[in-house]
């Protein structure tokens, strides 16, 4: 935490008393910074080789993995999406292992076996996704089956693309959460494409308007804005611990970069492009905080050398050893999934009263 | 010991996992108020309550996807498809969500998948299929399928109680038709080991599931030859050694199912005889499986594309002569 | 068609000018009877043990399958549910063939390779059902894509249940409907349960109101009602026919029968029973004809010396060949769909005019 | 003759088709403006527009059944998916729809399905798997797998012009590596016959994919060895003369996949040769082949469960020493 600087106001959503103080917000702008650096360094390494395989990032909609998983209470489950680093790293994973794991390392989240953003830290309250889209949003219905079936206050948080709405997954998944009205948050992350699909050849009508058709709320907020993203997952994540059911919350951002790193987007109008690049999520809330008074710089400099020992570190990790290959198939014993790190100040002063 | 029916054991054994463990619930499609299309879960609701019981939405991807999201928070569910058929319907999360994560990421996911599997009583193409093999050939999934009452109770325990993924087949033809006495209480028959149902010394017959009894029947007297059946209960993990040691003592073997024979079991078993024991064969590994089409519906056609003891007791002699 | 009763008013929906004359009106009475006699004769034959396997029927639903067909053209296609004999009847298939194929004999619509409903009569431009629901819904886009890349006027109509809805094949149909505007019709049987399952727990929200989320209109209509159904279809095949997309029916009724023979609908309330009982589709347009001063009875008559010479000549029918039994798994030429019967009474106009 | 890369083969012979036949269309995902994950439809779309090479929602039973009914209409859709992996996602309306509907109904379905499969470039479990035998496990699929580019051109336009649904598996490691001589205009492999790459006297390497290059490599110079390397090309039909004549040739076979070991495309050959050839063998049939376990990410652990060239040689010098 970024404890050097001016602290920001604390602000609130003005309903529901979902509060964000001053130290919330500046670690929001971190995770936002911390995802971005990441992910970068990550491309770099790619472009040196480093990274097997191919390489797929989250720019321009780091709003929407930080602003999101932010809400989240430290016994929450998430299974997060390929372009939602910040999720990852607001549940805990370091930035190091996230490079080790593009790198192949024995070090990666899933120790070499899996690569590219396709993990989850199990310690951490993460179901890694599988390719498969959107296959997480009904592992994501399991989870929340049961919760509701231990009658635990807890919620399950799952992220798709546009382009998974068209699947017949996606359905099955909001379907039954509104049937069982399982305490899952739903988070589409509208990024314009699939691939190169654009929305029009994806869907006849905006999707959040899905939600109420399969019986409950669809917000739909600008995913280039953390905060409107976390208030609106934040009074999604409390309906469902209350045992409101389900929420579709639609980000409506822009993948600022191709699917993957082989992707030219030539298929993207270069003006569609631009007037993105002027809402960039990250750049909009540091002039928004600097505003408050807060130095960004020194926040920057701290992602930026959070960043090089991790690649370091990273870097210095063995590949995993080959008579490994075939191992782990099937399990030898149960273990279980554990809690996740929750930086919302709400966990802390919670924690505090208990 | 009761005797119990093959459905009523499986039921039996079900309830006891339920009762014993709380983590144990069920899902399906009707499986609730309906008691399930072949009534295993019968009563179950009025016990365990709907929540444990869960009738869910026509969506086997649902079905099993929830299964799986739910497994790795640690409860233990048990889904059921109504027909083996529909499994297909939940393939992607089955193959790619339940059967790589603990490879990937060291989660174990303990469900169970019931798959009332088989022919026999013109259900024609779309409630008569067996698709064991595709799930042999999806690793990360364990595979099983009982033939005998105490079997079917025994294998449903430890399927349970794995903590892996377990596609468990359960053989429609058998449900009223097998018989036998079964344990009372819980108990384990282990996942991964055959069962002699008959020794022999002459010739081997290999199977698994309702072809067991089929191989029983045939081989039962045949010129007075000494044939072993081997039920395997268990294709993956496959008792290899069981179906090496029974191949090398008999020299000859043949290998029967009713699935479907490209890339079947039967291959696999054949494949693996002609690797691992080669030098101990008398004979020809033979196959007897349905052809590759799917199964029809009317009663002629169907008794012409399922082994029948006839061809059994056929392939048997001639290899016995070989 | 009974000729010999005297012909009720013509009708129409007093918009669109799509019109039932006097002999369509009667013409739908009698395969509501029509169906309902091929298939208390199968129920029949079932008992005494003639039809291997299970036996499903549509009782109680006939308006739904005879309405809806009825707007079909010959050239149209059809994807027939496992409630809907009378949509085959209205394509043409002899009631005779149904029972052959019920009891898996040789001259079966599908020569005894499948059985039940689960047939479509390629020649009279139907393409079976597979038992995995709503798998057909696709099938019917498909059909709809054909059409529209080749800029002909025709139409695919298909049928799935409630309980259908709930599966994602259900959803990845409609949204390619609504994203390609395909001249497809889609007929949403409720009937209230899926095998035992209640609409509560298929779905929270009605779904004929997913029409709108998927960019097309959606009607709900009294399934009971064949004329208010043949109309709501009508005017959607013509619409579809004229480019205009896709609709959804959905049909309100109520399975009379037991999901199949073997099912004593214990969980069914007597009640709810009774009061659909009270609204039998045919008993209520029988007395609507009645008054209109047809001879219904005489029709009756008739339907029933039809299906008693059909169930004779099915009885007849040798079953198939053993030595067939593998026969046909792979197509050695590309036989066609044909077009079907069309017998509302537009088409012989058109056909004249042509 | 041109050379051309595999990749360029499929993508020629596509056009060819296309420009020939008007009823061939092509459906899948970022196909059209991006010419497909791979560009094997790369300016497809400004030759034949936009309705004849559909950029499909995100959604494979959708493909599938969409191409389905185009196919029941006379048209000849070829689909792509994305990776073969995907097919997982469409498997309901392949295996039940597809394929069994000349069976049920006598309606042909004259689709195709392609397939970029395979490993070899840190694809990890969900870009790497070769699927091939859960469709020679469902009975009215044809299945094939061309390994050079003269193969996949003209399989290629067999699969397309053959009345049934047709499995087309590009191996994606092939698409840039593998080169050749490659006929101008329309041609036909037809499907159902293996092809011998290397004639041999001493041993036979049965495969296809990708695994044919690495068997011709292995087995190059064998300590002088007489080697015959059989290129299935087609798994259904299975060639099955060309392989018992060539395991009665040589004696000694070697069945060669990168698909997962169990219930694979190798256990359905050596059950074959097993039964069938039982008497000519003098030795045991070897498989080499992945094993049963998804295909990791990170090279040295890729590396160790793909069959190299050192694997396979090694497993052909036993044999030949058996
Ligand atoms: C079921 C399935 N089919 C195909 C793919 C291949 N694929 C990978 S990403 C992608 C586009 C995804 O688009 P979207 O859902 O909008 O997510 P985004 O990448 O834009 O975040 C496709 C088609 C897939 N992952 N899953
Ligand atoms: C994908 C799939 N899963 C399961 C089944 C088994 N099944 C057969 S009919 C049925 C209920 C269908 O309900 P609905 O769609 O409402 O049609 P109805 O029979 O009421 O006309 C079920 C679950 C099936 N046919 N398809
Ligand atoms: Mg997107
Ligand atoms: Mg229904």
């Amino acid at each position: 935490m970024a404890t050097t600087t001016a602290r920001p106001a604390a602000i609130d959503d003005g309903a529901a008393g979902i509060e964000l103080t001053g130290d919330d917000r500046i670690a929001l702008l971190r995770y936002m910074l911390l995802m971005r650096a990441t992910e970068e360094r990550g491309l770099t390494l790619y472009r040196q080789g480093k990274v097997p395989g191919s390489f797929y990032d989250g720019r321009g909609q780091e709003a929407v993995s930080v602003g999101s998983a932010f809400a989240l209470g430290p016994r929450d489950r998430a299974c997060i999406l390929h372009r939602d680093l910040g999720a990852h790293l607001i549940r805990g994973v370091r930035p190091g292992r996230v490079l080790a794991q593009m790198m192949g390392r024995a070090s990666g989240v899933t120790a070499g076996k899996d690569g590219n953003m396709h993990f989850g830290d199990r310690e951490l309250g993460c179901v890694g996704m599988v390719s498969m889209l959107p296959d997480m949003a009904l592992v994501a219905c399991g989870l929340a089956i049961a919760f509701q079936m231990r009658r635990e206050p807890r919620v399950a948080m799952t992220w798709f693309g546009d382009g998974a709405t068209a699947n017949g997954q996606c359905h099955e998944a909001m379907n039954v959460a509104g049937v069982r009205r399982l305490p899952v948050v739903f988070v589409l992350e509208n990024n314009q494409f699939a691939y190169s699909t654009p929305n029009e050849r994806e869907f006849a009508v905006d999707p959040v308007r899905r939600a109420e058709v399969y019986g409950f709320p669809g917000v739909k907020v600008d995913g280039n804005d953390v905060e409107a993203v976390f208030f609106a997952a934040a009074e999604a994540v409390e309906r469902a611990r209350r045992g409101g059911g389900p929420t579709l919350i639609e980000c409506e951002t822009m993948r600022m970069h191709g699917h993957g790193a082989h992707d030219d987007m030539r298929y993207v109008p270069r003006e569609l492009l631009e007037r993105w690049a002027a809402r960039d999520p990250i750049d909009a809330y540091e002039r928004k905080l600097r505003a408050d008074g807060v130095d960004t710089d020194a926040i920057r400099a701290a992602v930026k050398a959070e960043v090089d020992a991790e690649a370091e570190w990273a870097l210095a990790q063995p590949m995993p050893d080959p008579a490994t290959a075939a191992d782990g198939v099937f399990a030898g014993a149960d273990p279980l999934l554990g809690d996740g790190e929750a930086p919302w100040s709400r966990w802390r002063r919670e924690a505090a009263h208990a | 010991m009761p005797e119990m029916t093959y459905l009523q054991a499986i039921s039996d054994g079900l309830r006891e996992e339920m009762r014993h463990d709380e983590t144990v619930f069920c899902l399906g499609e009707d499986i609730g108020a309906f008691g399930g299309a072949f009534k295993i879960t019968e009563g179950f609701i009025d016990e365990f309550g709907p929540d444990r019981v869960w009738d869910a939405p026509l969506a086997e991807n649902a079905i099993i996807g929830a299964a799986v999201g739910a497994a790795v928070e640690g409860m233990r569910p048990v889904c059921e498809m109504q027909f083996a058929d529909f499994v297909a319907c939940g393939f992607d999360q089955l193959v790619n969500v339940a059967a790589k994560m603990h490879y990937r990421q060291g989660l174990a996911v303990p469900m169970t998948v019931r798959l009332p599997s088989g022919g026999g009583f013109s259900g024609g193409p779309f409630h008569s299929q067996n698709p064991e093999a595709w799930f042999v050939q999806a690793p990360g999934l364990k595979v099983v399928a009982p033939s005998t009452p105490a079997d079917a109770k025994g294998l449903l325990a430890a399927a349970i109680r794995d903590p892996n993924p377990v596609v468990y087949l359960e053989h429609k033809h058998l449900y009223r038709r097998a018989r036998g006495e079964v344990a009372e209480g819980r108990y384990e028959i282990p996942l991964g080991r055959a069962r002699v149902a008959r020794e022999g010394s002459e010739l081997t017959v290999v199977s698994y599931g309702a072809m067991v009894h089929i191989a029983l029947e045939a081989t039962d007297d045949l010129d007075g030859a000494s044939v072993e059946v081997l039920d395997l209960r268990s294709l993956v993990p496959l008792d290899r050694e069981a179906i090496l040691a029974s191949a090398r003592k008999t020299s000859k073997v043949v290998v029967l199912h009713e699935a479907t024979r490209s890339c079947g079991v039967g291959a696999e078993v054949a494949a693996l005889i002609a690797q691992e024991a080669f030098e101990d064969l008398d004979g020809p590994v033979v196959r007897v499986t349905a052809p590759d089409c799917p199964t029809p519906f009317s009663p002629p056609l169907e008794r012409a594309v399922l082994p029948q003891v006839d061809d059994v007791r056929r392939a048997c002699l001639e290899l016995l002569a070989y």
